[in-house]
């Protein structure tokens, strides 16, 4: 019988494909089958209410060295449906796992559904200027970028977990690991973020809007220039085609004045308020609220105000 | 043939290095036209009307082949004060029935064509190529550089437009005069044929050209309106040394000019697609460089600052055709370098170039007359306003109104002065 | 000395691409076409491999007729010659159907020791072509390269990844993808430029890949393209005292739930 | 969609510009701008790449249509350098 078949390497990531995955059986009554590359995490998805978790055990460290074994465990569940997190080794397993099914994919779904044995997604095309609507002739695979769901909550019944020791790529030699040495501050995740551009004349200005950011319990996000160009915060903090993309409850854009390139970063936030100078700039338009004003004299005053 | 020696080498692929490449091209002569752009016509901004009387002195019906927009065949000069318009209006349905003497152009389009041309008759055509300086050796120019590459070739030709910074490197004129050029501003507005064909009173292959004065703030200049297909080119030349001298920035009396009421109608529901600028040449005759060539060395088309502007007519883009002919023409004409300058400057009084500008080369004095930019447009506008105002009220005498409306904007010695410096420029 | 290929897509150029404000459709009447940006850097960490290690490079590409326009422009780059599929299904062609054309091309002209994509195309963006070609060709397969060099048959990479760097290495033949940061694309020379028009070109046909029928149906197909448009609330506070304007602002604020 | 006035960044919004980014081909001396009286740049630049800020006259090239209007009006001498940018670089017309 058919399945629906899910894996990320990332745990939070695979506990969000499982929203997706419980809407799809839904529609279709077949299985889920989570797999995972560690015991934990194929416990955690049979909690979340995968029928069936499979712990792939392997001596390989190497991530995308189990792509072949993926495609193993999707060939015997006779698989109708891949989803697979969207991460870049998952993308890479993911489109190595279709060519080997013979099968479409589509990248980075915002949406799924099964209509007339095809998975619909909707995805963006043209570097964000469009969306779209992509029909994947079933069997299919997609990847979902992380946050594109939530998890679900706890399933009345876990699934059964197995453990199943697979093969990696040994042509491939993995060497030195480095984790990001950043501050830990992951700018997708925060619920609130006060980004800063140009409008700020020099990085000590940029204390008024930690301020605020501190009274908002936000996080401080910037445009490319103030990361790249400037260097005034770490590339981890850059929202735009090139950096980051997120989509926080909140908003807020200080000094910056809204180019495309920018916005594609942060165009899902739920509302976005922007302070500038310029009442033609943009992100006006962009903006649920906005005051035209001075940053210089609008911060302090919008800090002390949120504060009372 | 030497891998880096060509026949000749233009610099710049506008419709007059194109125009001389495709007549080199086609006899023969083994040619290299390099652009900047990464296509032909990526650069280049016009008004966006063509006389095509010089295509057909390329070659006999050429202009058939060429993406052309509209044939022009209503004229429009347009007088506008703060509140009002008055517009002349001359419609000729022969301008399209004998040779068609006019059309409008988008030059991303025809430039890109006009490159091809040349390239399909054996020319090397290579965009995306800027050329940095020339190579000189015993007093003559023998090549061109461009990043660490040298090119070598017979002839270099400059036909790198307004700015011509091979010009100067050749030492052949200074830095262009502030009072030598006008700066041109364009935005494109594409809107649907069928509303344009109605708005200007043209069929859907035939278009207008409209003129105005009277919309720059009392800056010596002129704004342009050309139809196209499916979209219309707006715009207004400044004279930068009155733009310069005053506090508004030229954006935003552009801007007012596009929503002044009597313009507005026109490009609404329109979308704006592109913002543009570009120099022009503003004196004609008499802003021709002295020298526009040295021993393997010709300066053509805006480079050479050839252009007309009568303030009716605006031209430019034919004679810089016309020139890039003259220099081919010369240049098949004689084996003996040396002789290659003073040919160009023959061919380009046989073929009226020279004649043409010359006719003109007063013209431009008009536009020292500072009030035809506000007070005459206004005066115009006080009179009709006047003749056509009915309110019940007892009418003033023709005469009496008519002479108040010219007492509010100019006095009759200004008038008369006017007059007469008008009549000496023509 | 490897002998590397590299594969690039002629895409059209979405600066171009206005959005119909009447019906959100996409005008791409005057959308020019370009070498897609990703593919750039992988042209380019082929051209800068040979010239450090000796070799060759070739370009493929499968695309509709339009194709042709991107010959001169990807010689001009640094490969010695370049093979180009033109044919009309490339359309409508998915990155399966992409990917099983390259693949067959590759078995025809090949064999290669390096095979270099972009990172993802700049229109679809699909990410698929470098991981597909690794299945079909059955050659191992590293993605999103910030770094790469070859010695010998060894081929060793840095892998960019969301939670960090890791090392990778492999004997040739290997199919790689490459991020942007790998490189600054060369802007070609006058000589190069010039260069491009003497190398040679050679046309597959996609007849000759002995490709059947059903690899040449995409599996994917796009519909309802339309333009992205922000529907925002643009509650706009421009009064003169900056005081008020924050009231308004921490009101509205207040009505969304945000504090 | 309706005509509608637009301001300096709505125009230029409109073009395409491949920025040449930290190769400025026009150089701007900011100490002489600043003894500089008439500063003609900020009313004639078609795409108002000068402007002041904090009072002295700031030069952003990204925006920059290559009229060539800057070279020729400034008074002082204080544009320093003018060149195209690179090839590829600059902006881009499609309908003009």
């Amino acid at each position: 019988m058919p399945g629906i078949i899910i894996f990320s390497e990332d745990s939070m990531l695979a506990a969000q494909l499982m929203t997706p995955a419980l809407e799809l059986k839904q529609s279709l009554n077949q299985p889920i089958t989570a797999l995972a590359l560690s015991e934990a995490d194929a416990k955690a998805l049979a909690a979340l209410g995968a029928d069936h978790a499979v712990f792939l055990q392997s001596a390989g460290k190497w991530v995308d060295g189990c792509a072949e074994a993926i495609f193993a465990q999707v060939n015997k569940a006779a698989a109708s449906i891949v989803l697979i997190g969207g991460t870049l080794r998952g993308k890479t397993i993911a489109a190595y796992v279709a060519a080997r099914m013979n099968a479409g994919m589509t990248t980075d779904a915002k949406t799924l559904k099964v209509e007339n044995g095809k998975l619909l997604a909707t995805r963006v095309l043209y570097a964000g200027l469009a969306l779209c609507e992509e029909a994947v002739v079933l069997p299919a695979v997609a990847t979902i970028r992380s946050r594109t769901f939530l998890a679900p909550p706890a399933a009345a019944t876990p699934g059964t977990v197995e453990s199943v020791t697979v093969e990696t790529d040994a042509r491939v030699t993995l060497g030195a690991v480095s984790p990001t040495g950043d501050t830990g501050v992951d700018i997708t995740t925060a619920g609130k973020l006060v980004a800063v551009g140009r409008g700020f004349r020099k990085k000590e200005d940029l204390k008024l809007a930690e301020e605020l950011a501190a009274v908002l319990k936000a996080e401080l996000a910037c445009t490319r220039g103030i990361a790249e160009d400037e260097h005034w915060l770490p590339i981890a903090r850059y929202v735009g085609i090139s950096g980051q993309t997120v989509k926080p409850d909140l908003y807020l854009a200080v000094g910056l004045s809204g180019q495309v390139q920018h916005m594609v970063g942060c165009r899902e936030s739920k509302v976005i308020v922007a302070v500038n100078t310029d009442e033609r700039a943009p992100i006006f338009e962009a903006a649920d609220y906005g005051i035209v004003g001075d940053l210089y004299e609008v911060l302090p005053l919008l800090t002390a105000a949120l504060r009372k | 043939m030497a891998d880096d020696k060509y026949d000749a080498i233009i610099v710049g692929a506008g419709p007059a290095g194109s125009a001389c490449a495709y007549t080199l091209a086609k006899r023969g002569k083994n040619v290299l036209l390099l652009e900047r752009g990464n296509a032909a016509g990526s650069k280049n901004v016009s008004g966006g009307r063509l006389y095509t009387y010089a295509l057909e002195l390329l070659e006999p019906d050429m202009y058939k082949r060429a993406p052309l927009q509209r044939k022009i065949v209503r004229e429009q000069v347009m007088l506008l004060n703060e509140r009002g318009s008055t517009t002349i209006d001359y419609f000729d349905p022969a301008f399209g029935e004998q040779v068609p003497q006019s059309y409008s152009v988008v030059r991303a389009e025809l430039d890109e064509w006009f490159a091809g041309e040349a390239e399909s008759h054996g020319a090397t055509v290579a965009s995306g190529v800027l050329v940095d300086g020339l190579i000189e050796e015993s007093g003559k120019i023998v090549g061109i550089r461009s990043g660490a590459d040298e090119m070598r070739a017979d002839i270099v030709i400059a036909a790198d437009g307004v700015n011509s910074l091979l010009g100067q490197k050749a030492g052949l004129f200074p830095d262009a005069a502030p009072n030598s050029v006008g700066l041109g501003v364009k935005e494109t507005i594409d809107l649907p044929d069928n509303l344009i064909s109605a708005r200007f009173g043209v069929k859907d292959t035939e278009g207008a050209a409209r003129v105005a004065i009277g919309c720059t703030d009392g800056i010596s200049g002129g704004a342009f309106l050309y139809t196209n297909k499916g979209s219309i080119s707006i715009g207004i030349v400044f004279n930068l040394v009155e733009a310069a001298k005053q506090k508004r920035q030229v954006q935003d009396i552009f801007q007012d000019f596009k929503m002044h009421p009597a313009i507005q109608p026109l490009i609404e529901g329109g979308t704006s697609v592109e913002y543009g600028a570009h120099l022009v040449p503003e004196l004609g005759y008499n802003g021709i460089p002295k020298r526009l060539h040295r021993e393997g060395f010709l300066v053509i088309g805006d480079a050479a600052k050839f252009g007309i502007n009568t303030g009716l007519i605006i031209r430019g883009m034919d004679l810089a055709i016309v020139s890039g002919l003259a220099a081919a023409q010369a240049v098949l004409e004689t084996n003996s370098p040396s002789q290659t300058g003073e040919l160009y400057m023959k061919q380009l009084e046989r073929l009226l170039l020279t004649a043409n500008q010359r006719a003109y080369q007063n013209f431009h004095n008009i536009f020292e007359i500072s009030r035809i930019f506000s007070a005459y447009p206004n005066l115009a506008n006080d009179a009709m306003q006047f003749l056509f105002t009915v309110d019940g009220k007892t009418p003033k005498p023709m005469l009496s109104g008519l002479y108040g409306a010219v007492k509010r904007n100019v006095t009759l010695g200004q008038l008369a002065s006017d007059g007469w410096k008008a009549f000496r420029s023509l | 000395m490897p002998k590397c290929l590299v594969c690039y897509k002629w895409t059209l150029d979405e600066q171009d691409i206005k959005i119909k404000p009447e019906d959100l459709s996409l005008d791409a009447s005057r959308a020019k076409g370009k070498i897609s940006d990703f593919d750039r850097n992988a042209i380019e960490e082929a051209a800068l491999l040979v010239e450090k290690n000796g070799g060759a490079v070739d370009a493929l590409t499968y695309g509709t007729a339009t194709v042709k326009q991107s010959l001169k422009d990807v010689l001009s780059r640094g490969p010695a010659k370049v093979y180009w599929i033109a044919d009309a299904s490339a359309e409508s062609a998915d990155a399966a159907v992409t990917a099983n054309v390259l693949a067959a091309a590759i078995r025809k002209i090949g064999p290669y020791d390096l095979i270099l994509c972009g990172e993802g195309s700049s229109d679809l963006f699909n990410q698929q072509t470098a991981a597909r070609l690794s299945a079909l060709l059955g050659i191992p397969c590293l993605t999103f390269l910030q770094k790469l060099s070859v010695e010998g048959a060894v081929v060793s990479a840095t892998r960019k990844l969301e939670d960090g760097t890791e090392e990778v290495s492999v004997t040739a033949p290997v199919v790689v993808s490459v991020l942007s940061e790998i490189n600054k694309p060369r802007i070609p020379t006058l000589k190069q430029v010039l260069g491009a028009s003497k190398k040679p070109n050679e046309e597959i046909k996609l007849a000759d890949l002995g490709l059947k029928p059903e690899d040449l149906v995409p599996k994917a197909t796009r519909s309802s393209v339309k333009g992205f448009v922000m529907q925002r609330k643009n509650v706009i506070f421009k009064e003169s005292s900056a005081a008020d304007n924050v009231a308004k602002l921490k009101a509205g604020l207040a009505s969304e739930g945000l504090i | 969609m309706s005509i509608k006035k637009l301001g300096p960044e709505e125009l230029l919004a409109l073009d395409k510009f491949s920025v040449d980014e930290g190769q400025p081909h026009i150089l701007v001396d900011k100490a002489i701008c600043a003894s500089c009286t008439p500063q003609v740049c900020l009313v004639v630049c078609p795409a108002r790449c000068y402007r002041l800020k904090d009072g002295a006259v700031n030069f952003e090239y990204a925006g920059c249509l290559e009229c060539g209007t800057c070279r020729i009006m400034c008074t002082e001498k204080g544009v320093t350098q003018w060149n195209y940018p690179r090839a590829t670089f600059g902006v881009t017309f499609r309908c003009s």
